[in-house]
């Protein structure tokens, strides 16, 4: 049977993305584009409130739903939203929410005439984002993926007049898709061995094979593919051109969405469907590997750049391999970890970058020079860099502290010790170039001190932002349940 | 004058009147959160308030907070040990975290000292000009978080206030300082996080590896019931050391403090030096010997040695500073090395020694560091080859600026003779058991560190106060300390004072702690 | 009387406290406060010795207090102890300080920190007397630092003077270093005994040492550390250097610290911790050596100088030494009675020579001369002090240096007869350059006319003090008069046994070689100075590398400069080289260096080429896969 | 046909990936690379059918996975044929090589 609620977000996602488009043929090209803006944000809002439905109280999104009945579930269990798949989709449409307000100030900076179209593919991108992370099968998985991808190549090289959004988009293309057919390479190969393609059948089924070389090739090849959407070292190559080259609401969005859909699929796949003995080995080793690769690569190579966003791409490399201490440690603790740690990375990255399209929007530069004297300029940004950049930096008492601690706590807790000192460690290193940002944002006096101005709406957001960022640091406690509640449902 | 006394008195005298009920058992104000909301509310009142009134809402706050501070003090229990005014608030269950304060007698006095250095520090603060606001806040911010890491019992709150303290120091630093501000303060930043990147695993792999899956201090400080293999002890012991040492200057962790406090604004310097710095030694006491005795009677014999050269090669470097305020950092570097080899010696009078230390160093350091910042700011130089006979147009700032000195020096009468004595009794006493220790052998060369803080602080009176003026126009225009300026300094003094005349009070008080630590631990025996 | 005793101490401070914070504006009301609390203090003083001699003598000893600090097994007390030995402390400090405050009166007038002056006396004789009735080694130690404090204070009393800061600074090391073992030893008795008080040390050496629990040479051991405070605070060899110096400070505090009390410091606490030196032979050989070797040491420079004050400083030296000598060849008394009569007549030179520089405003003994036509009564009263220091019988020095002469050659140390015959020639030497610089600036013809003519004598306030303390340079030897023998009834340690002279006449046969020696240097000096027969300019000239090595006191200052120099900050150079250069650049921002050069050589790798991308995954995937599966 | 073993497909298969992503890697030209990014994919294809043959016809989950990556390899290929043409106004050419403007 089929219930609706399994796919009511993505439902909500497409309509309003459908409705956009009509909305635009109608309206004549000259009109301004407020309606259509407001059709998407009541989609995506429609969309996280549709999330309490499915989880079955009219309350709180998360409120009650550990103790729910029966979880809805479409096509045959292919698509089943969980506890865990709501939280997922809970981060990934508040950061399309949050990448519809940053690009609304964006596109005032430089205007397009595609402003529909843009909407439209993010949310079609946001909606394949969003049913990947119930997705319960590899074909549902791998359709719902190349949904998200292959909008947001579009997306990447939306800006047509500007070169560096197009490289960005070829890049991002050729290479994603030839992680993509390395992935697809790798999941023909586990059908062939068992005959199946629903996620838990293949764990039973395997759960009772020996390793062999094939196996291993495909669990590699599959690592592989995935690790290039959350750019986990050494697959991280594309992630600075394309963050740097692509318009910056799609970088916000790549940087916290589209690695959020990763780690769902990641955690789907592995910690159900391949956490059998004869591979689990292989693979916690492996993303060992890449975890320690990318926090090392990511925050070494973010010190000498000069232009924010190419640093945040280096960040988000450094931030994967931290959220991968987490997932590798596994189990309820390390995934509760990851989802808690995603929560905060949501609005610690959201906030910074909507502060870098209002600065750009009024600068038009992205270089960190020109970050001088914010504190004058507008205080607000000066205290939302501050807090978001060092809760990335894990420094109390922001929600990044907490949440490092957590990953490491889980970590070490299954003995990774050694990581968790490598990931403090080079932590320390990542405050450097985060506190660069702080400082030239704080401490000097601006060389144009003509005020930044911004709407009330931008200024609340980057309030709750701040306001989250904090608060969840010394006083994680409601989010921490609710992602110990949806990591519980993976395991039962 | 009168506006800044009433400012000063009416919130002691509310906060005793407010406190007078505080005792034992069920108490009916949660003391300890005041502690720390206080100064974080002042700070959100400081941000809404017209800037005109900042200094004054933080001066009220401080004295508020200094009246707590002596309260509490006053009201502690000598005669139960362990902790008292305990909250607990269970914050995160499955994952053994939660809110706990509490004090023993080492922790009232670190608070006592907290409140000392956060009142001085709001009179010395108060012609600051350049974005004043901004600057009160974050002082305020500062204090709650040095105050929650004194006070927290849970190695999670512990390790977030501890680090929340750190994060307005860089701001401090890098906005109000001078010279190689910024620098300075990345320095002392990224220098004190990577100290506590060890912390933060340190604490993760006890609660990992303990059998009672908790934070909590008083819980984990228990050995049989933690079962902390001695291998794991040997292997976290020296991390967590040098963990917290790097905040207390351990060599050769020592290099952010001479920049830092070169270029620290006066009053942030005063709660570095005074009051961050302290919270080095104070962890390892807290934290470090408790939980793992037998790493700490392995490694602290090693440790010492590493001390020793804190206290001698501190104080052999300052002999040749060129400026004022970077002879004070050497030296604070060399008291801390007073501080760690006391724990070192692992003997009851080597803790007490350093517990008393501690807070004599918090005190003189912040009174040393107010006078230092009070003469620059009217000789506009720090250069000693530019000051000199500077006792004839400010008498009164030289005549505290000796006795600081002399406190310094470890005069008895005045705070540092008595823990420096009591480290010495300790290390010689820790060289007595079980044969020849290498104590024996450091002893000596700890009490020759008294010789060297001798010469380089009087050759820093001689050349900056003493002999004929150098520099003629400062006769002129230079006048001596203020009221405002002059009540810090004095207050410190007096403080440093009670404690030189009469320890009684306060060794007994750090001894609360440190006999029960010492019985668990059992000496090098 | 004694319950009170405790107020001695106490009162001083408090007049310190109330001049610093009430009345620093008033000269009158400070010097008032002051002289006053010190005229309550002598008096109470003698009270205290008034009940103390109503006791049996077999046990006079009060002692009483409360606790300081307590670790256990340690509790630290602050106690007062009152027995003949802290009496006789208690009167000199009181009398002698007293006298110079109201001598100061004069000598100070004009001086525009008058009453900060008076206020750092009164620091001063507080924590001395702190020093003195202390019942236990760590406030002895205590008080012990803090007289340290206020001699530093008061000989860097005029700051601006850069010699004196440069003096004020070196005392405070010196003495510092000398510290260094007192405090050593404070800690070992500390570690031995379990307490710091002064009865039980006692009782629980004498236990050790009599069931062997204890080996002497550690009690001589924790002996010799404390007599290193001894060396460094009574300035003997080879911590002696800074007392010269310290006549950069006002005459009267020279007169008060450097010369009656402070430094007399060093003897009183060898005499209190008796027990520990006596307990082995070895360290009171060292004691009595280092004493011998200063007095001839410092008798011998005294020959060379030509500074009023530092002549006086040298001679203190050398008396210092006489009386240590005493305590270590086991004279006890006589060497507490030549501190009684030095602290006297000793005091009574420097106040004299005050005076003479008070009218002069010159120390240089070669530019005065012929004073006594200027000033009558300080010339007869320096007089009395130099046939007293000369140790001209019937005068006060005779008597106690003659007893230390005869404690010497009775003694049974090693080598003691010749330390005998060494202290027997510094006797000479000491006639001899006491009488040159008393010829030299009271007699013979004016050698400066300008500032001979301006010269006057002294008011009332100073002469006063001078015509008193001559007065006691006469009588106080007579204390020990032969036969009556009071001061060695009051202050002995052990069973009291008087022996020698019981009539004066035995007396002088007795020490006939001590007079004659005194006289021969009396005569000689006459030759030299009054009569001029001899030239003391040939001689200087014939002996001249003798002659220079005696005037740059044999080079020390220039030593020690040189290895402070040469060594300390050498070293200190080289380490802050090693701190700022391989500490801090090498290692910290060395590896925040490496790190962004790291950085920006991997970020090399982002060579823009899509390719490359692509060939960094294809062959992260093989090389995973080979690593995986062999 | 029954009697073609299962591993000469994936032989088969597997040299066709291989020389897909050579094309990847060695190519310049923007469409070439995308050829062989199409090759990788029908040699997946490949795979997928051999396996549902060797598992069993009656589950179409094999030829179903294919159908879909059929389709979505043209969704690829028109967002890249449209990004390349962009590109190509920009820069004239269609050598991936070209565009390597972000870097560092």
């Amino acid at each position: 049977m089929i219930q609706v609620q399994a796919f009511l977000p993505e439902l909500w996602l497409v309509g309003s993305a459908f409705l956009v488009l009509i909305v635009d043929l109608i309206q004549k090209p000259t009109s301004t584009k407020t309606l259509l803006k407001g059709i998407a944000v009541v989609g995506v809002l429609a969309a996280l409130l549709s999330l309490c439905c499915v989880g079955g109280c009219g309350s709180c999104p998360f409120g009650s739903c550990g103790s729910m009945e029966s979880v809805p579930q479409a096509f045959g269990g292919f698509l089943k939203t969980d506890t865990l798949a709501l939280f997922f989709k809970f981060i990934i449409l508040m950061a399309t929410l949050f990448t519809l307000l940053i690009s609304f100030r964006y596109f005032k900076a430089n205007p397009t005439h595609y402003t529909a179209e843009f909407i439209a593919v993010l949310l079609f991108s946001a909606a394949g984002a969003s049913a990947l992370t119930s997705a319960q099968e590899i074909i549902t998985l791998y359709v719902a993926l190349e949904t998200l991808t292959i909008s947001s190549y579009l997306l990447a090289s939306f800006m047509k007049k500007d070169k560096a959004s197009n490289e960005a988009g070829m890049k991002y293309l050729l290479l994603g898709a030839f992680s993509s057919a390395l992935l697809l390479f790798g999941f023909s190969y586990l059908y062939g061995f068992t005959g199946t393609t629903v996620i838990s059948e293949i764990g039973k089924i395997l759960a009772t094979q020996v390793s062999s070389p094939l196996l291993t090739l495909a669990v590699i090849m599959i690592v592989a593919g995935l690790a290039f959407k959350i750019s986990l070292a050494p697959f991280h190559m594309w992630t600075p051109d394309v963050y740097e080259g692509a318009p910056t609401p799609i970088t916000a969005y790549l940087s916290v969405a589209s690695k959020t859909a990763g780690f769902a699929a990641f955690v789907r796949l592995f910690w159900v469907g391949l956490s059998v003995p004869a591979l689990q080995p292989t693979w916690i080793g492996l993303f060992a590997v890449l975890a320690v690769l990318s926090i090392v690569l990511g925050n070494l190579e973010a010190l000498p750049q000069r232009n924010i966003k190419r640093l945040m791409a280096y960040s988000s490399i450094a931030q994967a391999g931290y959220i991968s201490t987490g997932f590798l440690a596994g189990g309820q603790l390390g995934l509760t970890a990851v989802l808690f740690y995603l929560f905060v990375y949501l609005f610690a990255n959201m906030g910074v970058f909507l502060a870098i399209s209002i600065v750009y929007a009024k600068t038009g530069s992205d270089q960190i020079e020109d970050y001088a004297g914010m504190w004058k300029r507008s205080p607000l940004i000066g205290i939302v860099l501050l807090v978001c950049l060092l809760s990335l930096a894990g420094v109390p008492p922001f929600a990044g502290f907490s949440g490092k601690w957590y990953l490491f706590g889980a970590a070490i807790s299954k003995g990774y010790t050694w990581i968790a000192l490598v990931g403090m460690v080079f932590s320390v290193v990542s405050l450097y170039y985060y506190l660069q940002i702080a400082r030239q944002a704080l401490f000097p006096e601006p060389k144009d001190p003509s005020p930044i101005e911004m709407n009330w709406l931008e200024k609340s957001v980057l309030i709750i932002c701040v306001v989250f960022t904090i608060t969840l640091g010394f006083w994680p406690t409601p989010v921490m349940q609710m992602a110990q509640s949806a990591a519980s449902s993976l395991f039962n | 004058m009168f506006p800044v006394l009433a400012t000063i008195l009416l919130p002691f005298a509310v906060s005793f009147a407010l406190f007078h009920s505080v005792v034992q058992g069920p108490n009916i104000l949660p003391v300890l959160s005041t502690l720390i909301v206080a100064p974080i509310i002042a700070a959100f009142l400081v941000m809404i308030a017209p800037e005109k009134y900042a200094r004054w809402i933080s001066l009220a706050t401080a004295s508020f907070a200094l009246g707590l501070g002596v309260k509490l003090f006053l009201n502690y229990q000598m005669g139960i040990s362990g902790f008292q005014f305990v909250e607990e608030i269970p914050w995160l269950k499955n994952l053994g975290i939660s809110y706990i304060l509490g004090v023993d007698g080492m922790s009232t006095l670190m608070v006592l000292l907290v409140t000392c250095v956060y009142f001085a520090g709001a009179l010395i603060s108060w012609n600051i000009s350049l974005r004043r606001k901004e600057y009160f806040v974050l002082f305020s911010l500062l204090v709650g978080g040095v105050a929650g890491a004194y006070e927290s019992l849970d190695l999670f709150f512990f390790f977030l206030f501890y680090e929340f303290a750190v994060l307005p120091m860089y701001l401090l630093v890098g906005i109000w300082g001078t010279g190689r501000k910024e620098y300075a303060a990345m320095k002392l930043t990224v220098y004190l996080l990577a100290g506590s990147a060890f912390m933060l695993v340190g604490f993760l792999a006890i609660y990992f590896t303990s059998n009672i899956h908790t934070f909590d201090i008083r819980a984990l400080s228990d050995l049989s019931a933690t079962g902390l293999s001695v291998s794991f002890q040997n292997t976290w012991f020296p991390l967590l050391f040098v963990g917290f040492g790097v905040i207390s200057a351990l060599f050769p962790f020592h290099t952010w403090s001479p920049d830092g406090y070169g270029s620290a604004p006066t009053a942030a310097s005063m709660l570095h030096a005074g009051v961050l710095k302290s919270l080095g030694g104070y962890s390892i006491i807290r934290v470090a010997l408790p939980l793992m005795p037998d790493g700490a009677k392995h490694w602290l014999p090693y440790l010492a040695i590493l001390a020793l050269i804190n206290m001698l090669y501190a104080a052999i470097v300052a002999l040749k500073q060129t400026d004022f305020k970077y002879v004070i950092a050497y030296s604070s570097v060399s008291h801390c090395g007073t501080i760690l080899f006391g724990i070192c010696t692992l003997e009851a009078a080597g803790l007490n020694g350093a517990v008393i230390q501690t807070f004599s160093h918090g005190i003189v350091a912040a009174m040393t560091f107010a006078l230092v910042g009070t003469v620059y700011g009217k000789a506009h130089t720090r250069e000693l080859s530019k000051l000199g006979g500077l006792t004839a147009c400010m008498p009164v700032l030289g005549a505290l600026f000796v006795a600081a000195a002399m406190a310094n020096v470890g005069l008895p009468g005045l705070s540092g003779f008595v823990g420096e004595f009591l480290v010495f009794l300790g290390s010689y006493q820790s060289g007595f058991h079980g044969g020849f220790t290498i104590f024996q052998a450091l002893f000596p060369m700890g009490v020759l560190a008294i010789v060297l803080t001798a010469i380089y602080y009087l050759r820093l009176v001689q050349m900056v106060f003493f002999g004929p003026v150098k520099d003629p126009h400062l006769k002129e225009e230079v006048k001596d300390g203020s009221f405002i300026e002059i009540l810090p300094i004095a207050f410190l003094l007096i403080v440093s004072l009670m404690v030189g005349l009469y320890p009684k009070p306060f060794v007994d008080m750090s001894n609360l702690s440190i006999a029960p630590l010492i019985d668990n631990i059992g000496g090098f025996k | 009387m004694i319950q009170y005793s405790w107020l001695i101490p106490a009162m001083p401070a408090l007049a310190y406290v109330l001049i610093t914070i009430f009345t620093k504006r008033s000269r009158v009301l400070s010097a008032s406060i002051s002289v006053l609390t010190m005229t309550a203090c002598f008096g109470l003083s003698v009270g205290v010795l008034l009940d103390l001699l109503k006791l049996d003598p077999a046990n006079r000893l009060v002692t009483f207090g409360a606790t300081w600090l307590q670790i256990s097994p340690w509790q630290a007390n602050v106690g007062v102890l009152i027995d003949p030995l802290s009496v006789n402390m208690l009167l000199i400090v009181t009398f002698i300080s007293l006298l110079v405050q109201i001598y100061s009166l004069g000598y100070m007038h004009d001086d525009e920190r008058f009453s900060t002056y008076y206020s750092y006396l009164s620091l001063f004789t507080s924590s001395m007397l702190l020093l003195v009735v202390s019942n236990n080694y760590l406030q002895i130690f205590v008080g012990w630092e803090l007289v340290g404090l206020c001699s530093y204070l008061l000989i860097g009393f005029w700051y601006f003077k850069p010699e004196a800061a440069n003096a004020a600074k070196k005392a405070f090391v010196v003495n510092r270093i000398g510290d260094m073992g007192f405090l050593m030893g404070v800690v070992t008795i500390g570690m031995v005994f379990q307490t710091f008080d002064f009865a039980q040390v006692k009782v629980l050496v004498a236990q050790g040492l009599a069931n062997h629990t204890l080996a002497s040479g550690y009690v001589a051991g924790i002996a010799i550390l404390l007599f290193c405070g001894a060396v460094g605070k009574s300035a003997q060899f080879p911590l002696h250097v800074w007392l010269p110096d310290a006549m950069e400070g006002p005459t009267p505090v020279s007169a008060l610290i450097h010369a009656a009390t402070m430094v007399a410091a060093g003897v009183y606490m060898v005499a209190r911790t008796y027990n520990l030196f006596s307990a082995d032979p070895m360290s009171m050989t060292i004691v009595a050596w280092v004493g011998g070797f200063t007095a001839i040491f410092a008798a011998s420079i005294a020959l060379a100088q030509d500074d009023i004050k530092r002549i006086l400083a040298y001679s203190t030296l050398s008396q210092l030494g006489y009386m240590i000598m005493s305590l270590g060849v086991g004279g006890y008394t006589s060497g507490m009675f030549h501190l009684t009569t030095h602290a006297c007549f000793k005091a009574l030179l420097f106040l004299g020579s005050g005076s003479v520089i008070h009218s002069l405003h010159e120390q240089n003994i070669w530019k005065m001369g012929g004073l006594w036509k200027k000033m009558k009564i300080t010339t007869w009263t320096f007089a009395i002090g130099t046939l007293a220091i000369a140790g001209i019988p019937p005068l006060a020095g005779f008597f106690s240096k003659d007893a230390i002469l005869e404690a010497v050659r009775d003694s049974t140390i090693w080598h003691h007869e010749i330390l005998y015959y060494a202290a027997v020639f510094t006797a000479f030497l000491t006639a001899f350059y006491m009488f040159r610089l008393f010829f030299v600036v009271f007699t013979g013809e004016a050698r400066d006319k300008h500032s001979f003519d301006h010269a006057h004598e002294s008011p009332i306030s100073m002469t006063g003090p001078l015509m008193l303390l001559a007065f006691l340079s006469v009588v106080v030897g007579w204390l020990n008069w032969p036969g009556v023998d009071a001061y060695s009834k009051f202050v002995y340690y052990g069973d009291l046994h008087l022996d020698g002279a019981t009539s004066f006449i035995q007396l002088l046969t007795q020490s006939w070689l001590s007079i004659v020696v005194a006289t021969a240097g009396i005569t000689l000096s006459a030759f030299f100075y009054y009569w001029k027969i001899f030239s003391s300019e040939k001689v200087a000239t014939t002996f001249k590398p003798l002659y220079l090595l005696l005037k740059n006191k044999y080079y020390f200052d220039e030593f020690y400069g040189w290895i402070v120099d040469n060594i300390l900050f050498a070293l200190s150079t080289v380490l802050k080289w090693f701190d700022d250069e391989v500490v801090d650049d090498g290692m910290v921002d060395g590896t925040g260096w490496v790190a962004r050069k790291m950085g920006g050589l991997l970020s090399l790798t982002q060579t823009g080429y899509v390719q490359n991308y692509a060939l960094v995954v294809f062959g992260a995937v093989a090389v995973i896969f080979l690593l995986v599966s062999f | 046909m029954n009697n073609i073993p299962l591993v000469h497909f994936l032989y088969l298969a597997a040299i066709l990936f291989g020389v897909g992503m050579f094309g990847v890697l060695a190519r310049k030209n923007a469409i070439s690379v995308l050829m062989g990014i199409e090759l990788m994919l029908n040699a997946v294809n490949i795979n997928f059918l051999a396996f549902a043959r060797y598992w069993n016809w009656n589950s179409l989950t094999g030829p179903v996975f294919v159908v879909f990556v059929i389709t979505i390899a043209a969704a690829e290929a028109a967002v890249a044929l449209a990004i390349i043409i962009s590109i190509y106004r920009h820069l004239h050419t269609a050598n991936v090589d070209d565009a390597h403007f972000l870097r560092g």
